[in-house]
């Protein structure tokens, strides 16, 4: 946790204030997705609280407060109470072990702009959003609620089917960066694409140096997994509204509903911020070095120690920009595709996106062998 | 001349800290919770307590018909899921392995793994264990 | 002879403790238990206790060898649970009973 | 190092209290549960020793996988709650005793062989820097053979998983 003191304080405040800023997200992302669908459809959207609806969502959080506390008289009460609570968990330890922005010297201390540091990193992250499932699943069970029961199963059936493709177009990331650590694979990925093909070096300059252009169908399969892991549209068919009403949350409703929510929105925003950080460079700017960013500021500021604080800001507004990016295509994914059927979504991903995946592992493995040999 | 530090210095698994985030994260949705309870209204109905049952009153839960395919879903997953993680260790060593020369020796140790994946893979499709109706 | 030292200096002995001590949690479990599959549970109860001794004696007596195991423990425990619950549930769907006791019955 | 011994201790709490619930309690989703709990704190312990990759491996394939499965079956068989989770009898009368013995016997074999020997052994701890790397070359140059027959095993278990979900479950009537 750090040497001294003031080490320790400020890494258990920064753990916090990451936290808060995931939750903090989510009433921007639901006003983004609900402003976003009325722009979509041609509608107004929340528009009367605020400047352009913005405080809508404070005052629907300061109403669920107010809600009438419920508990369904066949459910387990442990476990009803428990989900919501549990639900939250998984997704803020993964979101904690992204890589946000360059670490910041200052004086002898290094403050990362992450929550932790983990050497694991891709191996941590994936054991932790793994707990997801029991949040469902205690969701389902605790409201003993058929369409509960229903709604928890496919979603943790459906959570752990998409998972193998998931893990397997990792295999294809480590593979390409030898390292399981998310901020080492940040720096690999820095200044134009460039890579050594059986010795000779091969610099193409006009593209980033971004894990995509090694992985495009890693790049596809991940993302197309990230939606099922999150349930949100096409694959949320844990919540099929015309066959199990709302899915393993019919019981729930004011603030517990509300934790629910939290907990998805943070699963989207840890798959788009593992995806900025596989294949889209990160933290880091395109094109640009790090060091280069630093002589830069240097150069301008005449002040070390500035510099230092002027890429850390620069390379977190970056990686914010490009998770608000993947969280946008989150949005018009949403109202641009329609729902799966239940063996379409099964199929699709048992035995189209797992060959394609292994397909995506061994050609990536012959390559390497290739430009390696 | 001075250098921007580098951004990675190996270290480890800040046990601490998961653990703190933890039982933060614990203690805020159950304080959360708490005033929601407290705040809230309440008024008795015999009704709102039932179980949600498209407005039906709630049949007994006895005997809800299960398909199978839910643990053999659960079950394929656990074996391939296996087999995935044993790749990650493989696919971290890869280049140091081509890199010492047995490049050829890694590809094949793998290769027969795969075959096996991949035959098993074949097998549930082939066998109609994957099948959703 | 131990004094507070031995809570705040950890070594081998702590890890070997709690693994006895968790080992003997599920063969009570095992020996004891009726429900098949909190049988199953306890089993994997043990396979644990026994992977912490391995990592511990690998961490402190520097061999690697002892992770390894622990890699093919977890591997066959896995795969045990997945047949063991595979036949709990052939079994239940046909008599509706998990109780070993019953178990008794299925001699032919 | 005082905070390794805190740690050691909370995840130790943890991971027994956990592990006598899962044995003690009557509902065997409960069970369950406490056994996911177990299994994370184990997971914690083997972050302690300096085994990264091996406490994300715990978590995937038990805390993620395996008792996910569990969870899942218990669910579905919505089994009532046993009033008697123990067998009955003088037998596990016996059996009780046997273990109090067993873990007795345990604990002070442990104590009194560590007393001798923990001096000499804790000496030489493995630098953690990079094990994963040595784990995965010693897998794949060492331990080649288990690793491919684990390989076979696992899908010999998809297959005869398949087959049991499509048994009829035995030849005999009720």
């Amino acid at each position: 946790m750090g040497k001294d003191v003031f080490e320790v304080t400020i890494n258990c405040i920064k753990l916090i204030v990451v936290f808060l800023m995931m939750v903090q997200a989510v009433p921007i992302l639901v006003w983004l997705e609900r402003r976003g669908s009325a722009f979509i459809q041609n509608r107004f959207g929340p528009n009367r609280v605020g400047p352009l609806g913005l405080v809508q969502l404070l005052a629907d959080a300061v109403k669920f407060l107010f809600k009438e506390e419920f508990f369904p008289e066949n459910g387990t009460k442990f476990l009803y109470y428990a989900a919501p609570v549990v639900a939250l968990v998984p997704a803020t330890l993964a979101y904690c072990a992204i890589p946000l922005g360059h670490p910041l010297q200052y004086g002898e201390y290094l403050f990362r702009l992450q929550g932790f540091d983990v050497n694991v990193g891709i191996v941590y992250v994936l054991g932790v959003s793994g707990l997801a499932a029991y949040a469902i699943l205690l969701a389902g069970f605790g409201s003993g609620n058929k369409y509960s029961l229903l709604g928890a199963l496919r979603a943790s059936a459906q959570i752990i089917s998409y998972e193998l493709a998931l893990g397997l177009s990792i295999v294809g990331i480590i593979l390409l960066y030898g390292t399981f650590n998310l901020n080492e694979m940040v720096a690999m990925q820095q200044g134009p694409l460039s890579f050594s093909f059986r010795g000779h070096e091969i610099l193409v300059s006009w593209l980033p140096n971004w894990g995509i252009f090694y992985q495009p169908l890693g790049f596809v399969l991940f993302f197309a997994s990230i939606f099922a892991e999150s349930n949100r549209l096409p694959f949320d068919l844990a919540e099929g509204e015309a066959e199990l009403v709302a899915g393993f949350h019919v019981e729930y409703g004011g603030f517990k509903m509300l934790l629910f929510f939290i907990g998805e929105y943070g699963h989207m925003m840890v798959g788009s911020g593992l995806l900025a950080t596989f294949y889209m460079g990160g933290y880091g700017i395109p094109y640009i070095t790090n060091q280069a960013l630093w002589q830069t500021f240097m150069d301008w500021t005449q002040d070390g120690q500035l510099a230092h604080i002027l890429v850390s800001a620069a390379t977190f507004a970056m990686f914010s920009f490009k998770l608000a990016l993947c969280l946008w295509f989150f949005v018009q994914v949403r109202w641009t595709l329609p729902r799966f059927r239940y063996d379409q979504l099964m199929d699709l991903g048992w035995k189209t996106m797992l060959p394609w995946a292994l397909f995506n592992v061994i050609a990536t493995a012959l390559f390497i062998f290739v430009a390696h040999g | 001349m001075p250098q921007l530090i580098p951004a990675t210095i190996n270290s480890g698994l800040p046990l601490a800290g998961v653990l703190f985030l933890a039982t933060f994260v614990l203690l805020f949705g159950s304080f959360l919770l708490f005033l929601a309870s407290k705040l809230g209204t309440r008024k008795y109905d015999p009704v709102k307590y039932q179980s949600y049952e498209c407005g039906i009153p709630a049949q007994e839960k006895k005997d809800t018909k299960i398909s199978v395919k839910f643990y053999l879903t659960a079950i394929l997953f656990i074996v391939f899921d296996i087999e995935i993680i044993f790749m990650y260790p493989w696919a971290r060593t890869f280049k140091e392995f081509i890199d010492s020369g047995n490049g050829l020796y890694i590809l094949a140790s793998m290769g027969f793994f795969l075959f096996v994946f991949i035959f098993g893979l074949f097998w549930e499709v082939k066998s109609k264990a994957l099948e959703w109706d | 002879m131990y004094n507070l030292n031995w809570f705040s200096q950890i070594g081998l002995q702590h890890y070997l403790l709690l693994s006895s001590a968790l080992f003997i949690c599920g063969m009570a479990g095992v020996l004891l238990r009726k429900n098949a599959i909190v049988i199953l549970m306890s089993i994997e109860l043990m396979l644990n206790a026994v992977n912490i001794s391995f990592v511990a004696f690998s961490h402190y007596q520097s061999k690697l060898e002892g992770q390894i195991m622990v890699f093919f423990v977890m591997t066959i425990a896995a795969a045990e649970a997945a047949v063991g619950l595979a036949i709990m549930v052939s079994i239940f769907k046909r008599f509706r009973e998990v109780n070993i006791r019953f178990f008794e019955r299925l001699k032919g | 190092m005082i905070s390794d011994a805190i740690l050691f201790w909370i995840l130790a709490f943890l991971s027994l209290s956990a592990g006598l619930t899962v044995v003690m309690i009557a509902n065997p989703i409960y069970s369950a549960l406490a056994l996911v709990m177990t299994m994370v704190s184990v997971a914690g312990l083997f972050v302690t020793l300096g085994a990264y990759f091996l406490a994300g491996v715990q978590l995937i394939v038990y805390a993620g996988a395996v008792m996910v499965l569990f969870v899942m079956v218990l669910m579905l068989f919505d089994l009532k709650n046993e009033v008697y989770a123990f067998t009955q009898g003088l037998l596990t009368n016996v059996v009780k005793l046997g273990c109090l013995g067993l873990l007795a016997g345990l604990l002070a074999g442990t104590l009194v062989l560590s007393s001798y020997q923990s001096q000499e052994i804790q000496d030489k701890v493995v630098a953690a820097a990079d094990q994963t790397k040595a784990l995965g070359q010693l897998l794949f140059t060492q331990y080649l053979f288990g690793f491919e027959v684990l390989g076979i095993l696992l899908l010999i278990v998809a297959i005869g998983a398949v087959a049991l979900s499509r048994s009829r479950g035995g030849t005999h009537h009720v």
